[in-house]
């Protein structure tokens, strides 16, 4: 087991401060560490591996690795990793995203990203909750609980992450604790291997923000509950409604094998380009072909 | 062989409804103008929520200098496809321009100096095609504008089109050149002193 | 989980990077870890180590590092060998 | 700018939209990348290029769920060693101000085609206007500087794009052109300038070893070089204020350090920027200072003006902003009227009476009811004053 750290620090970058920013028990470092497991156990090298990142405190892991990194704007990662992987689709484009940032903001970029099946592995960091800002409701927040935008129990439903992304269209859709490392490193692993838009929805407690409005004495309470509540999802399948109650699936729900975007589009290129006059100055109205038309006007010309 | 030495902001406006293909008669019309002939050519057309049978409208201005103001201010010519679009766009034409109508479709002309043909029903009886209008009026016009020349204009429409509605198109061009001829008599004594012209035996 | 004889390993903590979460006090199944009058992890029985891991792979701040006893293998001893830098 | 070279080869010609134009111009400058979302009326622009760039090796083209999206992509594809451009308009340009001001701060170089139509909101979606010209340039938070062009005819909505590119790449930043319907919407004859005809700027990226490379590190031109993701220079990229490595910092001296070398980069080459025509203006009475659609019935108004004994000049805008505060000076200093006409409530006329300094009489035409400002009115203006 040993050397787990010493890799992780292979990877980090060393002209940072650490620790890092992320409170005592923030499941996020584990996560972090979690994505360097998985990229090189892929023996991925650090050049081609793009980490884009949204705003809140997920978006700050991307700091934190020598990869090529881009922080980005609230909500908008995937549209800077969809610019980045169909710009050049060599690289491999991970995007870290909050469950506000994914789920409000960017909610709209998400499905579509899923439905385009572009090639980028999608790591949602669900806390549920909004840590950066001061813990207001974000769109996973649970039914009742307290967060500083709902003093008296959040009253809307939250989403099913894994429902949304399966729905939408995306390739491989899985969910992870940041409790059990090993499913979490193997999930991210098949998230950047495979091709098209893989999700991964990590769930990762949040004591400062969440788990002090709602009962949970220090950070190993929160992962204690997770603990309790994270069951395979072969084993969820089986459980009556009561059981169901406070568990939450984990592990791999959608495994399609489509081809992501950036794929077909290549291919559709290469059919354009292998035609002849490919290269015309403006595109002729109607698709017209001009060869043709010449030898019709010759005969008709006076 | 028509040339024109000179030729001052000549102002077209080609209107009717949406569907008729006025706005790809522009683009024919003023890209043969501006690529075949070499005048400076601008087409504008009006943008609107135009489903098929609204408006629509097309300017060109033609000219030998170029260009400044791109839309039409005091129009040459105006075609009205539609009555709607004759009563809306008289009021802007020259004291001496020429106005051509769709004489099925528009019922009252505004004025008793017009020009008119049947150009749907020229269309639809004699090519058989009621959507090569459009080409009919084109080769109507093609006629009338004396600076327009016959084989160019030919030349631009065929560029236009895909092939399988080629020939039928070019048909309707003709017969529009030779209706026109037929009954808008010669085009000098139409435009009086519009633009200098020297007439070149062997057209 | 390569090997489960106890006394083959050491856990090594730093206490700069170390927030004192107390996630691997917590979980260790041998309990090697405590926390410090400070509230930093400290390994307290490194003897009953049983590589297990958990602490390494669930320090969210890679403050522990559990490695194979071996000469030289502890920063700041004679000997000591850094890690390889990655690719 | 873009200098013509004599060249025997014959150039094409094509009856061109502007938008076509836009889209020639962009390949031209060596665009690769546009993603878009369609909007009235730039969707030309978006439809020209999603036909043509699939057809070129490397070429991307991407319809995204939102403008927001656009320019997003077209920043990661930048980012990724990219010349990438969007278009839009007025509503879509609102959206992407978040991207704009992003791509200030990550000096992005991109390219935004705004076909400008009449506000506030959805507006006049089919009707010329030139409502976002200070949004251009204040649109996004904080201060700022950019670089914000304008075209008025068909052959200059093509030299206009590549200049826009060759500003963005050179300067690092992104550049907005701003277009309106009728210069979008007019169909002319253009000429295609032979390969190589045009100066083409390329990005300038590092050359010396990573270990070394400050990715936000002041240099001569207070540019850096700019380096492809994935080429072995790998660095932190991000919109908070940040220090020469690219990690956020919140230190007085280094923030201050990036905002300013923001400005001066693009302050200190007011002079490469500025594209001004002057027209008639030397022994000019009185003037005119236009951009867009309406600088062409201002040239045909100071002619017409002209022939009636009235000494009219114009000034037409290319660049809006920096303004060209010299050349507006030239005229102010020479006329004892300026007039200004524009399709908003005075956008540019603001910047025009800000240099003045009771140098002139400062008028403004405006109009915005959808109409283009015909000839005839800036002529009875000019021959009111």
């Amino acid at each position: 087991m040993s050397d787990v750290t010493q890799l992780i620090h292979q990877y980090l970058r060393h002209n940072k401060k650490f620790p890092h920013v992320f409170c005592p028990g923030c499941g996020h470092g584990i996560a972090l560490g979690s994505l360097i497991r998985a990229v090189h156990g892929l023996s991925l090298s650090k050049d081609e591996v793009v980490v884009v990142a949204g705003i809140g405190c997920s978006g700050r892991i991307a700091v934190y690795v020598d990869f090529n990194t881009v922080h980005t704007t609230h909500g908008r990662a995937l549209t800077f990793a969809t610019g980045i992987k169909m710009a050049s689709p060599k690289l491999k484009v991970i995007c870290i995203m909050g469950d506000g940032d994914a789920l409000a903001i960017g909610g709209n970029h998400l499905i579509h990203a899923a439905r385009r099946n572009i090639g980028i592995a999608a790591l949602v960091l669900n806390n549920n909750i909004y840590g950066m800002t001061g813990g207001q409701t974000s769109p996973t927040t649970p039914g009742g609980a307290r967060t500083a935008t709902s003093p008296y129990g959040a009253l809307e439903k939250p989403f099913d992450l894994v429902d949304l992304a399966r729905a939408a269209g995306a390739n491989y859709v899985a969910r992870g604790t940041v409790f059990q490392a090993h499913l979490l490193d193997r999930l991210i692993s098949s998230a950047i291997e495979r091709p098209g838009f893989n999700l991964v929805e990590v769930l990762t407690p949040c004591h400062t923000q969440y788990g002090r409005k709602n009962k949970f004495k220090n950070p190993v309470d929160m992962y204690q509950a997770l603990k309790h509540a994270a069951v395979p999802r072969e084993a969820w399948e089986h459980f009556s409604e009561a059981e169901r109650k406070e568990r939450i699936p984990v592990g791999v729900f959608v495994e399609r094998d489509e081809p992501g975007l950036e794929e077909r589009y290549r291919v559709m290129q290469a059919a354009l380009l292998a035609r002849p006059k490919a290269r015309e100055a403006l595109p002729e109205p109607n698709g017209h072909d001009p060869a043709s038309t010449k030898a019709k006007l010759e005969g008709v010309e006076s | 062989m028509k040339r024109f030495t000179a030729l001052e902001r000549f102002e077209i406006r080609l209107s009717g409804l949406g569907g008729q293909g006025v706005i790809t008669l522009g683009k024919v019309l003023g890209g043969a103008l501006a690529l075949g002939h070499g005048f400076h050519v601008t087409q504008t057309q009006s943008y609107g929520p135009e489903a098929r049978g609204g408006a629509s409208r097309t300017d060109l201005v033609v000219s030998t200098v170029p260009i400044s103001y791109p839309k039409a201010e005091s129009v040459d010519l105006l075609v009205a496809l539609s009555q709607e679009a004759c009563n809306t766009y008289y009021r802007n034409m020259k004291p001496r321009g020429i106005l051509v109508i769709e004489s099925d479709l528009v019922r009252q002309p505004p004025s008793n100096f017009y020009l008119g043909l049947p150009f749907t029903r020229l269309a639809r009886d004699k090519i058989g095609v009621p959507q090569a209008m459009n080409s009919v009026v084109l080769g109507a016009l093609t006629w009338l504008l004396p600076f327009a020349r016959q084989a160019v204009m030919k030349k631009a429409l065929a560029a236009s089109l895909p092939a399988k509605v080629l020939d039928k198109n070019l048909k309707a061009f003709s017969l529009g050149y030779s209706q026109a001829k037929k009954h808008f008599g010669p085009p000098p004594a139409l435009w009086d002193g519009n633009g200098d012209e020297t007439e070149e035996p062997g057209d | 989980m390569t090997d489960r004889h106890k006394g083959l390993t050491e856990v090594v903590i730093y206490p700069a990077w170390c927030k004192g979460c107390g996630i691997c006090a917590a979980f260790c199944p041998e309990k090697v870890i405590e926390l410090d009058a400070e509230g930093k992890a400290r390994a307290v029985r490194q003897e009953d180590c049983i590589n297990c891991g958990f602490c390494e792979l669930h320090c969210p701040d890679f403050a522990i590092s559990v490695r194979t006893k071996e000469p030289g293998a502890d920063p700041g001893t004679p000997g000591y060998k850094p890690p390889a830098k990655g690719k | 700018m873009p200098t013509p070279r004599s060249s025997r080869k014959k150039r094409k010609e094509v009856f061109a939209l502007g938008a076509e134009a836009v889209a020639e111009g962009a390949l031209l400058a060596g665009c690769s990348f546009y993603a878009g979302y369609p909007i009235t009326p730039s969707s030309e622009i978006m439809e020209t290029m999603a036909s043509r760039l699939p057809r070129i090796r490397d070429g991307v083209f991407l319809q995204m769920e939102d403008e927001i999206a656009s320019l997003g992509a077209v920043i990661g594809a930048s980012l990724a060693g990219r010349k990438a451009m969007t278009a839009t308009s007025g509503p879509g340009f609102s959206l992407m101000q978040e991207h704009i001001g992003y791509a200030c701060m990550a000096e992005t170089p991109l390219v935004v085609v705004n076909v400008m139509r009449g506000g506030p909101s959805t507006g006049l979606p089919t009707s010329p206007a030139q409502g976002d010209v200070q949004q251009a340039r204040w649109g996004t938070h904080g201060d700022h500087s950019i670089i914000v062009l304008s075209a008025s005819d068909t052959q200059e909505c093509l030299h206009m794009t590549v200049t826009a590119f060759n500003m963005a790449e050179k300067y690092r930043t992104p550049v907005i052109l701003l277009l309106d319907e009728v210069t979008a919407h007019t169909r002319e004859k253009i000429t295609l300038p032979l390969p190589g005809e045009f100066e083409v700027f390329n990005r300038v990226v590092p050359t010396m070893p990573p270990e070394w490379y400050k990715p936000f590190e002041e240099t001569v031109r207070g540019v850096p070089p700019m380096p492809p993701i994935g080429s072995g220079y790998r660095f932190h990229v991000t919109g908070l204020t940040h220090d020469v490595n690219g990690f956020p910092t919140q230190r007085p001296d280094e923030t201050v350090d990036l905002n300013h070398r923001l400005f001066r980069k693009i302050d200190q080459f007011f002079h490469d920027i500025q594209v001004v025509e002057e027209y008639q203006t030397r022994d000019a009475e009185v003037g005119v200072v236009a951009y867009g659609s309406v600088a062409r019935s201002a040239r045909y108004a100071v002619d017409q003006a002209r022939a009636r004994g009235i000494k009219a000049g114009l000034l037409k805008l290319g660049t809006l902003f920096p303004f060209p505060k010299a050349a507006a000076l030239r005229l102010l200093s020479s006329c004892r009227a300026v007039i200004v006409p524009e399709m908003n409530m005075g956008q540019m006329s603001r910047e025009v009476k800000r240099v003045n300094g009771g140098r002139s009489s400062v008028r403004t035409l405006n109009r915005v009811d959808g109409q283009i400002i015909t000839p005839s009115e800036i002529l009875k203006a000019l021959t009111q004053v």
